[in-house]
């Protein structure tokens, strides 16, 4: 973009935090496209039958396409997937919202401590605001 | 004429409508949470209007990014449950209320609002968590409701300040409108949560409860965050927050509160409810 | 920084663009309609800007009553000709300019306007017209182009003041762009025309000629029309009109008019161009 | 519609003019979404092929039906057709917009007569502002 962020919108600082502005939107098209048609039975049946042909059909890179069969949910993020497409997948497989946190930490966090940590009030937002303030633990 | 009946702001976790679509309410887990809405419950059967206006996201369920629009308003007579990825809720159809939501549009435009029309929207977890947050699993939802669907995911989000002042708007529209109905607005989504990245679990119960306090009693408060306020305090999908303030801005400016309740954790989220109702 | 480099209106009628298609531009029926072109097109020819925005309606292609959004922004990289129900003009793709188009996106919403953002959106005539119109059939289009998609056709349209409103907030998105490039805006539409019932075909010169001349020196007067002045005066579908109001409010307070041009008929339309430049 | 109607905005004075608001939007769906399926080639063919059955497919009132299969231009309008939407229905016909200009003039005006309107300037704004003004000619 060949634009100046407005200063109250310096969404960089934030840690932890794939935000879904223009850059994002165009690099997850494909992408996210193809979690949206999992909305549609039929679509699954077909992914069921056969990941890897299925998702040849959307315009993806191929390290999208990977992030997506091995269900690498913290790249999918980084490739331009947006959770709420990409959250399409996880319902596809099984897994509920706190199994994909964990997932996502990228600390190789467990379920259990994932589930642990919202049972003690959710991941503190102190330490948590700019990137650099703490280990977003 | 038709009046502003009541408000309500309330989170629409998808896990609260499986927890009552698959009969988990008297779980561990689930035990507190449902006991806080019985009031809220109780209230609402008490006190039921003709339409409920639903402020809500869509969640790659109707809309994809293909086609974004900032305001959509639903004009249909019946809103389906979304599939949305695991078979649609087993809940009733929703029943629209055309003739008051070709009304709203037409204020609502002529008021300087952008809005988008749809007539084939079917309605995700977002909409109906909320109907069952108030009405539990009724064999037909007991209100005519206009879906008022909110992009929240896609940024640029509409601002706080704008989310407020459709709701003035929309409380003007509902003001003249020619028939004696009741209508409420419920402002849904929210409050602090992050469902995704290495920050995934986020929760800021300080903002939350300033955020609630403030609609009570200081709503332009609420109206000055900006994007990376929501964002970095509230989580990347805190923003949903932007939509309570619709509801705020439709209400009178000074409200009454009737009930709140904030629990932690819903899933991965803080869920918040709060009934408002104008002072006299 | 980016400038406004100028702006024009013109009619986009089907008809013109099939004249050009099937070369029909000798024949007697059009033979001043294309003389009257010939100064625009030279001056097109000569004074190139890197993008157009295009004010246009689409005319039931891309978008149906299903889905009806105020103002659509296309931030693709190429618009198709659409298929309007006799195959696709043969006329060359039209290339977008995603990095601005988002630009306009971000800046408008955050201006308080309530935009609708599309990825898939076929150009019907009311695009491709006026392409056809400044630079007749070349091999590609010599220009980028951002499709600005208005509702025309549904009532409540946009109001003419809400119109001239967005083209304002254009302007400054415009100015707040960080590359050095030229960009142009066209309204598109009009001039007078009724195509349906049994007042088809009514054109209404002397407005027409009001309209265009408050364009340059009186834009604010053009802003007070309501959609019943539109209708009873310019026809059902001369409503478009307030696609030239968007044009206008890109431009700067005071305007240069380089040209004019006015033709009735073409097929059941008063045909009007206007190009127009910012006073120094 | 319980609505009260702002009085810049009465349509309903405008004589030979079918407005499309709200109540024409929902009278005009099933007539309007069947004549926009024409953009597609394969609709237009199977149109050709029957277009009784074809039609059938839409949410169309009996009265709109045989507006349809009877090409009253008028009549469509009238159920809620909008002419950016029957034009398609023209175009599959290779009529032109003059040609159903004059159809839809509801006097049995001839084509020729339309155009030659046409050129003389357009019909005439003078009298046709209002109902009760003229006979709209
Ligand atoms: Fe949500
Ligand atoms: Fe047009």
């Amino acid at each position: 973009m060949m634009t100046e962020v407005a200063p109250e919108n310096d969404f960089e600082s934030i840690p932890g935090t794939y935000v879904q502005d223009a850059a994002h939107y165009q690099n997850g098209y494909g992408l996210n496209m193809f979690c949206m048609s999992l909305n549609n039975a039929e679509n699954r049946a077909k992914f069921k039958a056969d990941e890897a042909a299925y998702i040849d059909q959307f315009d993806m890179s191929p390290a999208q396409r990977s992030a997506v069969l091995e269900r690498d949910w913290l790249g999918m993020l980084q490739l331009g997937g947006n959770i709420y497409y990409t959250f399409k997948i996880a319902a596809f497989d099984g897994l509920n919202m706190q199994q994909v946190g964990a997932k996502m930490s990228g600390t190789g966090m467990r379920f259990e401590d994932f589930q642990q940590m919202m049972l003690n009030g959710g991941r503190p937002i102190d330490g948590n605001r700019y990137k650099g303030e703490s280990d977003n633990g | 004429m038709a009046k502003v009946f009541s408000g309500m702001g309330t989170s629409h976790i998808p896990a609260v409508g499986a927890a009552i679509d698959h009969g988990k309410q008297g779980e561990d887990y689930w035990q507190g949470y449902f006991k806080g809405l019985e009031p809220a419950r109780a209230w609402h059967a008490q006190n039921r209007p003709d339409v409920v206006i639903i402020v809500y996201n869509d969640h790659a369920s109707a809309f994809s990014l293909e086609q974004i629009s900032t305001f959509t308003i639903g004009v249909s007579d019946k809103f389906l449950p979304a599939d949305e990825g695991y078979g649609p809720r087993k809940v009733p159809v929703v029943q629209g209320h055309p003739a008051l939501a070709w009304h709203l549009v037409e204020s609502l435009v002529l008021d300087e609002f952008d809005m988008a029309i749809s007539n084939n929207m079917p309605v995700d977890h977002g909409l109906t968590v909320p109907l069952s947050v108030a009405y539990d699993a009724p064999a037909e939802w007991p209100v005519k409701v206009i879906p008022l669907c909110v992009n929240v995911i896609q940024y640029p989000q509409p601002t706080a300040k704008r989310c407020h002042d459709l709701g003035v708007a929309i409380r003007k529209a509902i003001h003249s409108y020619g028939e004696d109905i009741n209508v409420s607005i419920w402002g849904t989504g929210g409050l602090s949560h992050q469902l995704q990245g290495e920050r995934a679990g986020v929760i800021n119960s300080d903002f939350d409860t300033v955020f609630m306090d403030n609609l009570v009693n200081d709503p332009i408060a609420n109206t000055k965050l900006t994007h990376a306020d929501f964002i970095r305090e509230a989580g990347s999908e805190g923003i949903e927050m932007i939509m309570w303030n619709i509801m705020r801005g439709a209400m009178a400016p000074k409200v009454e509160e009737l009930y709140r309740f904030y629990h932690v954790p819903v899933s991965n989220t803080a869920y918040g409810l709060q009934i408002l109702k104008d002072s006299e």
